[in-house]
């Protein structure tokens, strides 16, 4: 299509732009734009980078904190862990494209996210990824599962940043939509962050990286729109990822970040080459001129339109201090990159295109930031959800409970995943998916400090309240941390919901967002950065809504890590916390009971800081053998983990009042599950008083069985059982397996 | 002892390996870009695992063009010791250093876990820290470690006691569940599993450390 | 009988392998080597003497499972 | 000019990625598929025009890089 076509309506709907934007995009450009212009605005105020519909809702969210170098805004964010170290951090979705090619969009997924992560300054040092897919029965489960998996390696082994933790979720809510939120966790000196504001004119702009071909044009406005019934044919050309270029730009830049050459520096991610250097200018204050004939060009007759949105991966723009282009350009040759200068910062204010010695494009930067369309969509409560009686359900076997449990899908063992994530490059792996501990647990290099990170999100919760729900999703995540012995201090997240024009779903959105706010206000624990995922839905049915938190703390003293797989033969089991055995929305609701949308358990966030605090104190004191946040399967369920784990038996007693199902079932929340020694257990229970928590003792530490009561199981087997569902579905090939 | 690490820009295990050879040596060896050309007064060159090249046409094969790998030959050559820690192995394979190849896992898919391993033979300058058929734990992460040579030579191999690490449950199809060779002159090691990850930092596992020591003292 | 399926990489999509093996050979000294695309070639062994057949099934392994549509295109061919 | 290049495993040669397809495509009721190899298929754009001299660089490439000849055969065709 030829730049000066004349735009006509059908041209603008195609755009994704409604009247009302499109108007007020002339008003501001004083005359039509031509088809270039149309696209960069179209993808400036998609869903995608515009946040649009959520914007005014994020900025609920507390972002600061003593410990906050860089809140929201950039590219991911910063925080300061001591010593001059900071850590660079932010999680995103890859959800459109994992369904559509679930190996090349979870590999991208990755790429993008470690992008975001280097473009500050920071080595990737960790990755995790948490991934919803529909429920196991449905056609396409088993090859998503595969596919994203195998794509989730191939990146990261190659690009050699271990993949340390993640979560790996099955709802049929998911069955037309799957998600994919990768997280990347990076190191950086907190004196040598850098920023995407290209100040200054007249500064040369470097393109480096991978050259520019027709990838995913478009890939912006698509992540913006739901899918329809020929989703799956009208798909745009998908992206590769080269997981090689990325390994090659990553040190091609940390080498440059060292020279003090660089006056800002952006990756290209959605919407590649435009909403970076939009974004550098815009922060800047600085117009942009770019030749586009200087791009490098995977492909040939590409047009203006083409270049300016394409979505080739590994690819980032520079700006460079004068007179240090030719030492920069020496370093991304020797890492054998393409590079060069595409262009300049100017006074104009404005991004003006050459192609072909035509200018192509020229038009006002700001009001691309400015003016892009902010929305106070309508929404409605999600209606109260009915509460579950523990006491109307039938009693039941708890050992046959707990092997139906720990054998369900989102229970099962995650070996069959996490075995092709190489979890160890770099040594300095403390703890990550197979060690039996609630948070990854990376070293930080050459040193005694190191970082928690945990993925965390109860979708059922959600569903039924967001508001609950979305405190859950932090409280947990600040648990897990405080469970593997760190200090929790700031959280990314991705915000995964349906289409935000319907006012029940725009309610999930914004109640979640409240929830979640709520949540890390009082437990002093910030968000940094973030991504969110609208229009995740198939003929009008939406996901469950999934705001996934990632957490990082700190640990100051790697020798004061905690796990779950250090219990020992004679200890004593402490359960910390209050226990009403709430099943509404529980697992045990859900694949015992098949009983969905009940009012989940109460998220007492005073309770959440008096007990985490007190296992922190407690920690420090060395009175502490293994602990175990509960969570999904209560009680039984964290026992049953940690036996395996520490390969050694537990015997759990029945409770005086509450039935069994309540008891070693209910997920009540704000509890840890303690392995002591039983010489420090008046210690603790003095600690206990003084900080006026409750403990109670529950059980031991014995033998060879999982004992609930009366009934047992041999440890062994219900490991197998455990261990067996996931390798078991994945070899299961029916008529339906691929397609 | 005098060390150094090949990097070639997909390498992603030199830094782990170096890490490894200051730990036991004291002393940071020296990293060798690999389009430089010299080797000159290195005692043994340590090709390390990562992909290389991305791994692209096939595990090792691009590497094994690269300019430093004449001198990497040349050194092997002169007697003295090389060691090729998986991306490494697939390298030396390539070159021909060491026969065989490093074919796809059984599996198809890549395997990372820690795995017990059989030392076969503690009688080189690499594993004589070793009990002769003790197990040690070393853990591994490839995609490429199914190692097939032709029957006669694998009878060599096994005769001549060049097979030095055997898995004890083979994790990847390989032929007689060889997981590390040595060549005929018993100077160059070429293995799957990652040593260089068993150092007690990250866990009490030091089985790996043993191996680097067994160099240095050969090489003092 | 036998299928002979040629899988490659729809035009325009980017080809990682492809770029390394270019680079790689002209360090090599082979610069009339512009450009390099990778792909895969399947050999099936078939029961069955039915050609017409055996390219219609094969057509649909393709789809379901030999080539990625989304990004590769492919070709059967049949012979004895 | 063109250079088709295809390299197989030699016979003989156990071919795991083919196992593997074998095994799925079974699986998927293809009770017709007896084996199941996996080769590359690599196309390489030329500059020049002697295919005679083409062919012979090319066999070159394969030997030094594109074929590890240890378990691969290849073959090169030259097209316009
Ligand atoms: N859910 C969220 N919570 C907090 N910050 C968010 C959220 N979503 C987006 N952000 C912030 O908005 C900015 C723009 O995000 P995004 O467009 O995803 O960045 P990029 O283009 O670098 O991928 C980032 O600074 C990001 O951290
Ligand atoms: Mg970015």
């Amino acid at each position: 299509m030829s730049n000066d076509v004349e735009i006509t309506a059908q041209i603008v709907a195609e755009h994704g732009l409604n009247q009302q934007e499109y108007d007020t995009f002339c008003q501001q450009l004083g005359r039509t734009p031509n088809l270039t212009e149309l696209g960069i605005c179209s993808v400036m105020w998609s869903e995608h980078c515009s946040y649009k519909s959520s914007r005014i809702h994020l900025a609920k969210f507390p972002t600061t904190g003593k410990k906050v170098i860089c809140g929201p805004g950039e590219n991911a964010g910063v925080i300061d862990i001591g010593d001059g170290d900071a850590v660079i951090f932010k999680m995103e979705s890859h959800n459109h494209p994992s369904f559509i090619e679930p190996y090349q969009g979870a590999a991208t997924g990755v790429g993008g996210i470690m992008r975001d992560v280097f473009t500050m300054g920071a080595r990737p040092i960790a990755l995790l990824n948490a991934l919803r897919f529909g429920e196991p029965e449905h056609h396409k489960t088993r090859s998503l599962v595969a596919g994203v998996v195998a794509g989730i390696g191939g990146y990261g082994n190659c690009v050699g940043v271990p993949t340390v933790g993640g979560e790996v979720n099955f709802d049929a809510g998911y069955n037309g939509n799957i998600l994919v939120n990768a997280m990347c966790v990076g190191l950086a000196k907190a004196d040598s962050i850098f920023y995407s504001a290209a100040k200054g004119v007249g500064n040369s702009i470097l393109y480096v990286g991978a050259r520019t071909g027709r990838d995913g044009i478009h890939g912006a406005t698509m992540a913006s729109a739901e899918f329809d019934d020929d989703a799956e044919e009208k798909r745009p050309t998908v992206q590769v990822g080269d997981p090689f270029t990325e390994k090659r730009l990553i040190e091609a830049c940390l080498e440059l970040m060292a020279t003090g050459n660089i006056i800002a520096i952006q990756d290209m991610g959605a919407a590649g080459l435009t909403s970076s250097s939009i974004e550098m200018a815009d922060k800047g204050g600085v117009g942009i001129e770019l030749d586009l004939d200087r791009v490098p060009q995977r492909e040939t007759g590409m047009s203006a339109y083409e270049m300016m949105l394409s979505e080739s991966q590994e690819r980032m723009l520079i700006v460079l201090k004068p007179g240090t282009e030719d030492s920069s350009r020496r370093i991304f040759t020797k890492w054998e990159l393409d590079v060069d200068v595409i262009g300049k910062t100017t006074d104009t204010g404005n991004l003006t295109l050459q192609h072909h010695g035509e200018t192509v494009c020229d038009m006002p930067i700001a009001p691309l930031s400015d003016l892009a369309p902010k929305y106070d969509r309508p929404w409605v409560k999600t209606a109260k959800a009915p509460h579950l009686d523990a006491g109307s359900l039938p009693q039941r076997d708890a050992i046959d409970v707990l092997c139906r449990l720990m054998s369900a899908p989102d229970m099962a063992s995650k070996r069959w995943v996490w075995e092709q994530y190489d979890r160890h490059v770099m040594g300095d792996t403390l703890m990550a998916s197979a060690s039996g501990s609630d948070a990854a647990i990376v070293r930080v290099r050459q040193t005694d400090k190191a970082l928690a990170i945990s993925s965390d999100c109860t979708p059922r919760y959600v569903k039924a309240d967001p508001y609950r729900g979305g405190k859950q999703a932090v409280a947990e995540s600040w648990r897990n941390l405080i469970a593997s012995g760190a200090k929790p201090i700031a959280i990314t997240d991705c915000l995964n919901f349906g289409n935000p024009e319907r006012p029940e779903i725009m309610g999930q959105l914004v109640q979640a967002i409240e929830g979640m706010s709520k949540a890390c206000k009082k437990l002093s624990y910030p968000v940094v950065s973030g991504n969110v995922s609208l229009y995740n839905e198939t003929k009008g049915s939406a996901i469950p809504p999934t705001p996934t938190v990632g957490g990082v703390g700190i640990i100051k003293d790697i020798s004061t890590a905690m796990g779950f797989a250090s219990a020992k033969e004679g200890d004593m089991l402490i359960l910390v916390g209050d226990t009403k055995g709430w099943l509404g929305s529980s697992i045990y609701a859900r694949e015992i009971e098949n009983l969905s949308g009940h009012k989940p358990p109460p998220v007492s966030l005073s309770s959440e800081l008096q007990n985490g605090k007190f296992v922190r104190k407690a920690n420090k004191k060395s009175l502490l053998r293994a602990v175990h946040d509960l969570s999904d399967g209560g009680l039984a369920c964290a026992a049953a983990d940690m036996a395996i784990a520490s390969n050694v038996g537990v015997v759990l007693e029945p409770h005086s009042v509450l039935s069994d199902h309540a008891w070693y079932f209910g997920e009540d929340q704000a509890r840890y599950l303690l392995s002591i020694d039983a010489a420090n257990y008046d210690k603790l229970q003095k600690l206990a008083i003084k900080k006026g928590v409750s403990v109670s003792y529950v059980g031991e530490v014995r033998g060879g069985d999982i004992r609930l009561g009366s009934s047992r199981i041999n440890l062994s087997d219900l490991q197998n059982k455990w261990e067996q569902w996931f390798p078991k579905f994945m070899e299961k090939t029916d008529a339906n397996a691929s397609k | 002892m005098r060390v150094a690490v090949i990097v070639f820009p997909g390498s992603n295990c030199d830094r782990d390996a170096a890490d490894a050879i200051m730990q036991v040596t004291g002393k940071m060896p020296k990293m060798v870009w690999h389009r430089e050309a010299e080797l000159n007064s290195i005692d043994l060159v340590v090709l390390p695992g990562g992909f290389a090249y991305g791994d692209y046409l096939r595990p090792g094969a691009i590497a094994a063009q690269s300019p430093i790998m004449k001198q990497v030959r040349a050194h092997a050559d002169a007697g003295r010791y090389v060691l090729g820690i998986c991306n490494g192995f697939q390298v030396l394979t390539e070159i021909g250093l060491l026969p065989g190849v490093l074919m796809p896992n059984s599996g198809t898919k890549f395997v990372c876990k820690p795995l017990k391993l059989k030392v076969e033979n503690s009688d080189t300058a690499f594993t004589n820290g070793y009990k002769n058929n003790s197990s040690i734990s070393i853990p591994l992460a490839h995609h490429d470690g199914n190692y097939l040579v032709q029957d006669d030579e694998l009878s060599q191999l096994e005769d001549n006691g060049q097979v030095v690490f055997r898995y004890e449950v083979n994790p990847n199809g390989s032929v007689n569940d060889i997981a590390g060779i040595t060549n005929q002159q018993v100077n160059v090691l070429g293995m799957m599993p990652h040593p260089e990850r068993a150092m007690g930092k990250t866990d009490a596992n030091n089985d790996g450390e043993t191996l680097f020591k067994s160099l240095m003292e050969a090489l003092q | 009988m036998k299928a002979i399926v040629k899988v490659q990489l729809k035009p325009g999509v980017l080809d990682p392998q492809g770029s390394a093996i270019t680079g790689a050979l002209q360090a090599l000294g082979y610069d009339e080597v512009l450009d390099v695309r990778q792909g895969k070639i399947i050999e099936l062994d078939l029961q069955g003497t039915d050609h017409v057949l055996a390219k219609q099934r094969v057509s649909e392994m393709c789809g379901e499972l030999l080539a990625n549509t989304v990004i590769e295109r492919f070709s059967v061919d049949i012979i004895d």
